[in-house]
């Protein structure tokens, strides 16, 4: 039986379980313990875990960035909680000049299994220093692994993936999204890195996004189904690795695309998507690959303004229909 | 000094200690009204309140001229104000209108004010330091003699930038006052659990630089010992740490309960109320109470005029976005 | 009469003949003054405008970056060099938190009129932390100018032009062609920030890269020639703002593309590139874009391991005749 | 302590001795034949030697267990060789040979020996320190009593991530020895241009920590004065910020000509060379110079055979690079 949970209770589940499965597993970060999280997602764990295994950092996200790798080096499995990703441009350089490198630089001698995660993504009205979708960023780094659930059952499913793999992971979390609910199945599972997912299934033309974009794009979807277009919603649901070969078997299949990102345009994962598909695909595409991103722009505080540079539904739909020449 | 020439002197810290009054009640009552229009869902976003901490603002305005420099973090109205930001620009950035002074593009963490120096309202703990210190780099490469006030959080100790930013400020003789406004908690997190170290004004000795450390409740105390480090900056060029002890009366921001702090912790700070202390000085310098109740008109129809501003301000258009990113 | 000049010297005319036209201006760095540049570039600078314009810094790029940050704000046009733009990272935030949203969060009423510049790109053996094309991070974030140089004649101009405009910039040197001579006119000159270049003329192929591999282009481009293709060399010059327009042109003309780029693949510029050729060009394309990266993996040290990661002539030539159809 | 006892004593500590001077020598022969490798272009890349520090590597090795860490900068080699890691990997590694230690793939900076607990081999100036505090967390997080002793040079102390990691430490007590080897430069900058207070233990005051500085010449001090701090760190679970006041013979790196010191600057430090003095005390203890010859000719062999063994060591096929980039 499945069960309904908010995303918060997701993430918290998939951190519980594998804490209680693997007792060198921590989870560190600012207000995680005694505030129970920004954002409520740790709440109740400094209770169950105690202080040794649920610590409430100092403000210093490259100085606990660094010993989730530290640590991770010699043996624990550290969680590293960034309060959002928007302060982990402070850990850059622990992220791509260590954590991602540790690997290869020691001949393979060490690994560094250590998941940074926490709430990213624009925000409401939190302007520009707080409001950003940055996985474009870290998905250009090889040595790392980049994750952004669209769903509760993805989250909890995919979370526990990462906390098990062996490498550094970047998990991000829409901010937004924490009180959203969603059914999970219940029991044990994971969902495998690197493996995409029909949100879904449709002929007329593919969606692609992740993350917040999921829902933004099933609302688009219904909305073209009420005029009779069939779009498909596929969930790259991990960016990398990157799970090419669903993309492309549908948009094979349809052979339009709308890529959906949340993030500024230019160097995307939307381009490198869209550079994918059209190598790919170059015989199967009836119209160029498109894509609808945040306009390319900081984040602007009002809530109108800043909804006006965002992809929603009405944009979706309006560039579907240029797509099918419907326009 | 003679008896005529102290009465003189009396009477002149009297109207700055009345007018440091009315803008240590502006910045209250702002924030008050600040906190109203958040429930209406007005503001939006984090909102940090600078109840409680006044006297510190507004202290540190007073120890500087108008063309030194303030920058500081989120936590930023008061300052903002105390720097001569007008309730109007102020109400209106919160409400993210184009009368803010940021015009509504920055909001409650990102206020701005070229004319009146006030260099940001920044929203990531330490990172302005550096900042800081590049604004004091520029002061002593003209010459000029304009200091910069830095203020930043407890939280912000522990973060690189603010070592970064002390180590060259120290290195190079800047002209910068870094006052940290220690009001024990970083979020929920008290001092105790993210400082090794309780003195905040003791990193000062890794660096060689000069240092203070007092209560940040009486706003004479607060302008005449900033007043000295801002000597020190002016003429010496060089910069001083100092740990100004404070508390916030309210939550971290809107979303925060405050359940790490005793109701009673509260109230015993509550009791030290800048406000308090200074009408204090004001009624021993035989203020009538008929004075207040004018001001707290003044102030309440200041801010009344500043809410209804931001209500009519409209709203920049979204297409003027592009232009706001780059200068052409 | 044109003159030759290596390429750090080229560097160093923008910023002396800068210098001596805006007291304003300052370069600050690590080893910039008495050690005369860690690559000579600023060698001498010290002696002509002395301590207060030539500043050594302690090893603190985030500090010193934010230095440069606040004195712009207030009215100074500071040159931050960066020892190598692998270091900068542990100033990312300044950059992109900070350098980068000032207009925006300030209404437009403070400008940052910062140059960053350094030496970037793959290094001779310098392992995984030392050799790395970082620009794709940089383009990506709206508030930045980015621009990569490929000859001693475009880096002079450009650096003039960057210290002069009024928005932060990155300027990325190749750090491996210091010591490459080049041509450049005499007097005074400057280049327009967002123009790009044809370094070669050709009906067959367009070739689109920057910095180091214009020149690896023009090698691949003799190769071809010598073959009987005629291949187009062009350089953007600067990534942001992208001289689309010129990009799309030539492949109109020339219905090929291959994208050559040091950096990885994944969001690369190539990649945002691509996406706006086949959407541009969907048309007139004969064959998908394609790409030459450097490989999708940290760099090693050995000197022939390194190389095999790298785009070179060799691999340019076989990508284009495969996009040919000639292979 | 009776004659006999001491007697025993002595014997003891001249045999360890005898060893540190070997691993000394070693060290500083390997470092010759690398720069004599770089020169005749067989190893490429950045190579920064340790010559004239090596007192403080085997000094701090002595003073540690097997399990125990050791982390560290760029400048490597000898640490990775007092830690135990063989003159064939090391040879190999700056070969960029898949016999090294690193499989050729991180050359010079990058050294890692994980039976040896040596975590590396860091490029980025100051960036390991946090990762060094991770080290001693875990340590910590399992009760195992492991130690690591974390070496960075003059030029890392204004580093951001310096401060973090070291409030971090300090404020969880994480058993972590700071070794700071105060070279006096980093690259060409001598340490008044780049702190504004010269005794880098001073930095200790600002976290609390416990703290200790000292010349790095003679071994036996350098190790017996590391062995109280991580006496500290193993028994008590708490840091110590160690200065090290210490020279290197040669440039930075090989492409340094080191115009920045005097040569008498350079000759002086180099009447305090550690192979002296540790000579002197081996001298003392009637070591005849025989056996000094003896060692030389089986450290000229070892190095020898070292360097013969990464000329014929494979590079690692291009093909099998992926794989290393990420754990299956
Ligand atoms: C680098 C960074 N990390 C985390 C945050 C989230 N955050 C915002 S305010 C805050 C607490 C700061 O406390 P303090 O510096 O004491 O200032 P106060 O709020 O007490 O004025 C935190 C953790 C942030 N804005 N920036
Ligand atoms: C963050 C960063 N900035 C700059 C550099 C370039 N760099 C390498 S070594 C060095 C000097 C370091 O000096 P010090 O810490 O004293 O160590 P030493 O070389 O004397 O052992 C510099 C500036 C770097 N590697 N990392
Ligand atoms: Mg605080
Ligand atoms: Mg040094």
């Amino acid at each position: 039986m499945p069960r309904t949970v908010q995303l918060r209770e997701a993430i918290r589940e998939a951190m519980t379980e594998e804490m209680e499965r693997d007792e060198n597993i921590f989870l560190m970060g600012e207000e995680v313990g005694y505030y129970n999280g920004a954002y409520k997602v740790s709440q109740g764990m400094l209770q169950r875990f105690g202080e040794k295994r649920i610590i409430d950092s100092p403000i210093t996200e490259a100085g606990f960035a660094g010993i989730g790798i530290g640590a991770a080096m010699v043996g624990l499995r550290p969680i590293i909680e960034f309060m959002t990703w928007n302060f982990s441009l402070v850990a850059a350089d622990q992220l791509i000049n260590h954590a991602a490198k540790i690997r290869q630089m020691s001949g393979g001698q060490y690994k560094c299994p250590v998941t940074f995660r926490g709430p990213g993504g624009p925000a409401n009205q939190l302007a520009a220093q707080h409001s950003q979708a940055l996985e474009a960023l870290w998905t250009h780094i090889p040595g790392l692994k980049v994750i952004t659930p669209g769903t509760c059952k993805d989250a909890k499913g995919l979370l526990k993936s990462a906390i098990r793999d062996d490498n550094p992971i970047v998990f991000i979390e829409s901010e937004v999204m924490y009180g959203d609910s969603g059914e999970i199945p219940d029991g044990e599972y994971t969902i495998p890195i690197g493996v995409g997912d029909i949100k879904r299934p449709g002929k007329d033309i593919t969606l692609i996004g992740w993350s917040k974009m999921v829902k933004v794009m099933l609302k688009a979807a219904e909305q073209l189904a009420a005029e009779g277009i069939d779009a498909e919603v596929v969930d790259p649901r991990t960016l990398r690795p990157l799970d090419e070969e669903l993309l492309v078997q549908s948009v094979k299949k349809t052979g339009r695309c709308v890529i959906v990102e949340e993030g500024w345009p230019m160097n995307g994962v939307g381009a490198e998507i869209a550079y994918r598909l059209q190598r790919r695909c170059f015989d199967d595409l009836d119209h160029p690959v498109e894509r609808l991103t945040s306009m390319d722009v900081s984040a602007p505080y009002h809530r109108q303004v800043e909804a006006s540079i965002r992809p929603d539904p009405d944009k979706i739909v309006a560039l579907v229909k240029k797509v099918l020449y419907l326009d | 000094m003679s008896r005529i020439e102290r009465e003189v002197l009396e009477a002149q810290e009297k109207t700055k200690v009345l007018e440091y009054y009315r803008q240590m009640l502006a910045i209250r009552r702002l924030e008050e009204a600040s906190a109203k229009a958040y429930s209406q869902q007005k503001i939006g976003g984090f909102l940090h309140l600078y109840i409680g901490q006044e006297a510190v603002a507004v202290g540190a305005a007073a120890a500087l001229k108008q063309e030194d420099y303030i920058i500081t973090s989120y936590r930023d109205h008061g300052q903002a104000y105390a720097k001569g930001m007008s309730a109007r620009a102020i109400m209106a950035e919160l409400f993210g209108k184009e009368g803010g002074c940021s015009k509504g593009l920055g909001g409650s963490m990102h206020f701005f004010d070229a004319p009146n120096n006030f260099l940001g309202g920044w929203g990531i703990v330490g990172a302005h330091l550096p900042i800081a210190a590049g604004v004091g780099y520029a002061s002593k490469y003209r010459g000029d003699g304009r200091v910069c006030i830095c203020f930043f959080g407890d939280g912000a100790v522990s973060q690189g930038a603010t070592h970064e930013a002390m180590s060259l400020a120290a290195l190079w003789k800047l002209p910068v006052v870094f006052i940290c406004e220690n009001n024990l908690y970083s979020m929920g997190t008290p001092l105790s659990r993210s400082l090794s170290v309780l003195d905040v004004s003791q990193k000062a000795l890794a660096y060689g630089m000069a240092r203070d450390r007092f209560d940040g409740f009486d706003v004479l105390r607060v302008r005449d010992r900033i007043a000295e480090a801002v000597k020190r900056a002016r003429f010496q060029s060089e910069p001083t740490l100092i740990e100004i002890l404070c508390y916030r009366f309210r939550g971290h921001s809107m979303s925060d309960p405050g359940l790490y702090r005793t109701k009673e912790e509260v109230e015993e700070f509550k009791k030290r109320d800048c406000l308090t202390i200074a009408r204090g000085y004001l009624e021993k310098w035989g203020v009538p109470t008929g004075e207040f109740d004018k001001m707290e008109e003044s102030v309440k129809a200041e801010i009344e005029d500043a809410v209804k501003f931001a209500d009519e301000s409209p709203v920049l258009p979204a297409d003027q976005l592009e232009q706001f990113n780059y200068v052409e």
